[in-house]
């Protein structure tokens, strides 16, 4: 069963384009997809996932969501901690990159998530329609514990203003919220006329979007020789730790299986977008080096190729259990 | 034509910190300045924005006291955390009040 | 049913997306489409709109659109004449800038078109195919009456020579009437193959660009507050008789509910791409913090979210009155 | 017969889009497509192509594949002499540009490729998934024996090291072969779900791509004049014979009407991308206005509006020969 | 190696203009230019283009002889109503007959 | 703030051609450079990547040695056959090392 879907998985059109972008930079051509065409397709998924997730919301009950919420904020305010203690144990790194790779941990992946929706809705799961509030929920308090957590080993105080003013106002929790809020307004009949567009060619758009980003990914790889055994190690027995709670919490809050593993992909994911300019803003000592590594070079193919399907095989024997 | 002297700082660095910098750049007195996109390669090689499009070149035409302003926070706080590589020349401009 | 169809149109999606970029611009987010996303969006929709224009063009008969074309003309030599002559009670512009305010006037905004478009079809209107004609008729002489209005208050000669090719070569006349060749001769089987892309996808692109024009259009909020309350009072109200003039005329020559609703629309909206470019070449004294304020900062918005039902509404009490 | 296929080639949309960018050039109008937008549907196209090539060989037998892949490997051997022969007959270039020309005449255009599959198929043939394993096949060779072929008139040995990774870690073959494969794993059932991305709205992005080229290819037109009898005549009268070859190969290797025909086209068209960069990189004495005008200038243009159906026809001639 | 001195011209202008600019640069003397994209913000601010992609930068190597002319054209036709910031410098070139 | 003397070299060459540029550079002791993209026209005007993308625009930060050794070689592999426009300029910088 796991198999099956570690199969299905390493074999869908996005995993496989995410390959084809490591293979290109091993090989050493400089493919690569124009900037201006990256960032359209990431506003283009970013509000799309929101529009989406927001039809959806438009028909779950406030009752429903406030559980899954509540512990979607614990998550965000949990992973973090316990990362930033495992970083102490596995590696030499001083409070302040720490702090820096468990603000990254604490937050979340957008394109995990969606190559997850994608697994667990073509194993024919159905997923709740507020997981993209999730999504968006634990954006952000996860990089605040880590830059709380960053802040104690500095010598000065964070610049807080500027640092969570950039993840509000940052594209991805504005397209985001700013989706949710157009779906639920325009309901199923409003956004009967734009699915052809953010619905039809979803899954395509990931392919080329992933294309690109196994191309950034495997401009990290050099540098994980540099990071050392102790990060290497924690990138990818964290996200398994991390994402173990999440699927846990999703069926203790009375998601169902799909949303379970969902919720678990979201608690394993690391952010590369949103943390790191945070991070950047308000720790320059930390090193990009270290923290992105980590996120994007280790922890973020991980997740694609293995962390997924396991995370959503986790689940159904979680369900399989009888909870 | 009478053209006065004035000096053009080049900055080059990552675009995560665009506005803090372009704000600390009107701050200190720069009356204008110019973006535009740029990657490249540095000795130092550590910044983010690798997946936010490379870095940013900002040029602006000051005057000598302004110019010493600009460098002295930029030695302070951008080049000891920041890639930030700057260079100066010499330039000779027309309207001078506009500089 | 006016109430109706300004819900309806509030809560479409390309509606909620410019909103979502005013929000954007308040919120002081620096999220913005790439320049080069956007150039190829408005390419998309040029191109695309000239196209069903065409395809559509191919089933009309010279003798219904010859009626259509002569008012749409009337309406190209009036309306930029009514504007400078309001502008004149309304303001304190000099002749040059009320000139230049009355060319963006006396064009028409693609994207304003499009909107109405995409209201009155899914208000169960059908449209003429030919309005995309009237579009890129009612482009150009409204330009021209404006520059003209302009050049008695200049002490110099008009330069038409290249205000004339900017705008018969720039982008909009070449792709909308390229379109609409391409579509007319293209015909219907020949459209079919293309239609998953400039048909399927029309409304979702519209969507992601109407993102942008609500950036683009939040920047241009603080020149409101510099404009002056006559320029305000005047970009509010104009449209509503240009407008109302160009239903009338719709209903006059013959067209539907919905044709004439688009004429309208086409009447009362300004230009704020291909006049702005011809005014700059020809009349470098006419500040553009006036005529794009006014176009840009308070029609464009107005009509998008006041005009379009409003002028739909009042062609339906037209129709209802027995013309 | 002949002239009806002409007829649906020249009204198709993607050949009225490309007239229209002659068009655009030839009223100096500066209509382009965004750099980056260009470069985004170049990487679209080649992959997508890849992925439908993919899946379709997984339903093909390397018992099928093996002649005509022999058929084609000749092809790019034997193409570039005869051009290399036939120049030296009809122009009065050295050695070096005599070579350069070659090796883009032995290689191939993605471009015109597609444009044939639309034709093709629109005319009821099915066209052999392998195709696409064959355009990759053809890119390479041709560029290799045009490189030899000049290299005997330089003082000095070619680079190949850098000529040929540049070829092969470009990004035609690279996405080509990435996407063959990518289909060829993700099969049928995986490809479903891409389908209305890389499948549903090919023809309008061609359509898209074709208005760029032939903006691109317009702007080439002056050179034509500088070019010389010898070079046009060459250029329109070259695809004919290597068409010709590539349609006999295709139906003695086993093809059909439509895969045959296709293969033509493969041999007919004249690289404009891969060839230049690595011609450009080996053999620097050679001049980019002979080559890329030769190819881009008169060969693509030609092929598009006449050699496509020309070859069409003739691979229905053979084929109601009895072969 | 011999370097000769030449002046480099750089304008940073609208969008709208470029056209108009480039061919009085060629008109008057330049043999050359090279464009790039950007934006900015000046003491002026009055620019259309917002919507076209904002500003261009060109940099044009010329005579001493080629400068002032094209300093006199952008005095008298662009600096009153275009944004149009320039400077200049001096810089050497090898191949001097091409500038 | 004491500021050292470096050469600033400007190079507008075709896109084709910008990762052997690159190479070069590094090869000859440029420790750093900044691309961007461009387009532009000269007297030559025999490019390839019209459909690649036009021109490329570096500058690099180098010692008088450096830049002697770089002149040398453009002048050997790049001019004869490439659209390869280059210039230098006089700056100053403020961390020597780095340069
Ligand atoms: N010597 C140089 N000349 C020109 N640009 C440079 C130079 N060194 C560094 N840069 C630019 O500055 C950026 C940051 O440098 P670094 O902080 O060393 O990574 C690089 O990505 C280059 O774009
Ligand atoms: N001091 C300056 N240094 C560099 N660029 C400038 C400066 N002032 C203005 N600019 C550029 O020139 C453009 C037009 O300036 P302005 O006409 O003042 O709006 C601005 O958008 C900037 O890109
Ligand atoms: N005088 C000049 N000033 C600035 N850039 C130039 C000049 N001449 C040539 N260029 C640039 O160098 C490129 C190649 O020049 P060429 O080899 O003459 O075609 C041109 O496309 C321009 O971008
Ligand atoms: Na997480
Ligand atoms: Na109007
Ligand atoms: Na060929």
């Amino acid at each position: 069963m796991a198999l099956e879907l570690a199969i299905q998985n390493l074999i869908s059109p996005p995993v496989l384009a995410f390959a084809l972008g490591l293979l290109a930079v091993l090989l050493k051509s400089d493919l690569r997809l124009p900037e201006a065409v990256y960032q359209g397709l990431s506003i283009y998924l970013l509000l799309g996932i929101g529009i989406k997730g927001g039809v959806a919301l438009s028909e779950s009950t406030a009752a429903e969501i406030a559980l899954p919420l509540v512990g979607t904020l614990a998550i965000g305010l949990i992973v973090p901690v316990i990362a930033y203690l495992l970083l102490g144990g596995l590696t030499k790194l001083d409070g302040i990159n720490k702090g820096a790779v468990a603000a990254h941990y604490g937050s979340t992946s957008l394109v995990t998530f969606t190559a997850a929706l994608v697994l667990v809705e073509s194993s024919g799961y159905t997923v709740e329609g507020y997981v993209t509030t999730l999504l968006a929920v634990l954006e952000i308090p996860g990089i605040v514990v880590g830059l709380l957590l960053a802040s104690r080993a500095l010598g000065r105080s964070v610049n807080w203003g500027e640092a969570i003013r950039e993840v509000l106002t940052g594209k991805s929790i504005l397209l985001l919220a700013g989706g949710l809020v157009l779906g639920y307004l325009t309901g199923t009949s409003g956004y009967e006329r734009i699915e052809p567009f953010f619905g039809g060619l979803f899954t395509g758009v990931l392919t080329l979007f992933l294309l690109e980003m196994g191309i950034v990914a495997g401009r990290r790889l050099p540098d994980i020789k540099k990071a050392g055994f102790g990060l290497v190690a924690f990138g990818l027995f964290f996200p398994l730790i991390s994402g173990t709670l999440g699927v846990a919490v999703g069926h203790l809050t009375g998601m169902g299986v799909g949303g379970a593993a969902v919720l678990g992909v979201l608690s394993a994911s690391a952010s590369y977008i949103a943390a790191p300019a945070a991070v950047r803003l308000a720790l320059p000592e930390a090193s990009p080096g270290i923290y992105l590594t980590a996120s994007l070079g280790i922890t973020f193919p991980f997740n694609l190729i293995f962390g997924i399907p396991l995370l959503l095989a986790l689940s159904e024997v979680i369900e399989g259990m009888g909870f | 034509m009478i053209l006065k002297q004035r000096k053009l700082l080049t900055i080059v660095s990552e675009v995560t910190i665009e506005n803090r910098l372009l704000k600390d750049l009107e701050r200190l007195g720069a009356k204008g300045y110019t973006v535009s996109a740029a990657h490249g390669k540095g000795p130092r090689d550590q910044r983010t924005g690798d997946l936010e499009g490379g870095n940013i070149r900002i040029e602006t035409v000051v005057s000598n006291e302004v110019l010493e302003q600009i460098l002295e926070v930029l030695e302070q706080n951008y080049f000891p955390h920041y890639a930030c590589t700057t260079w100066v020349s010499q330039v000779e401009v027309v309207r001078d009040e506009r500089y």
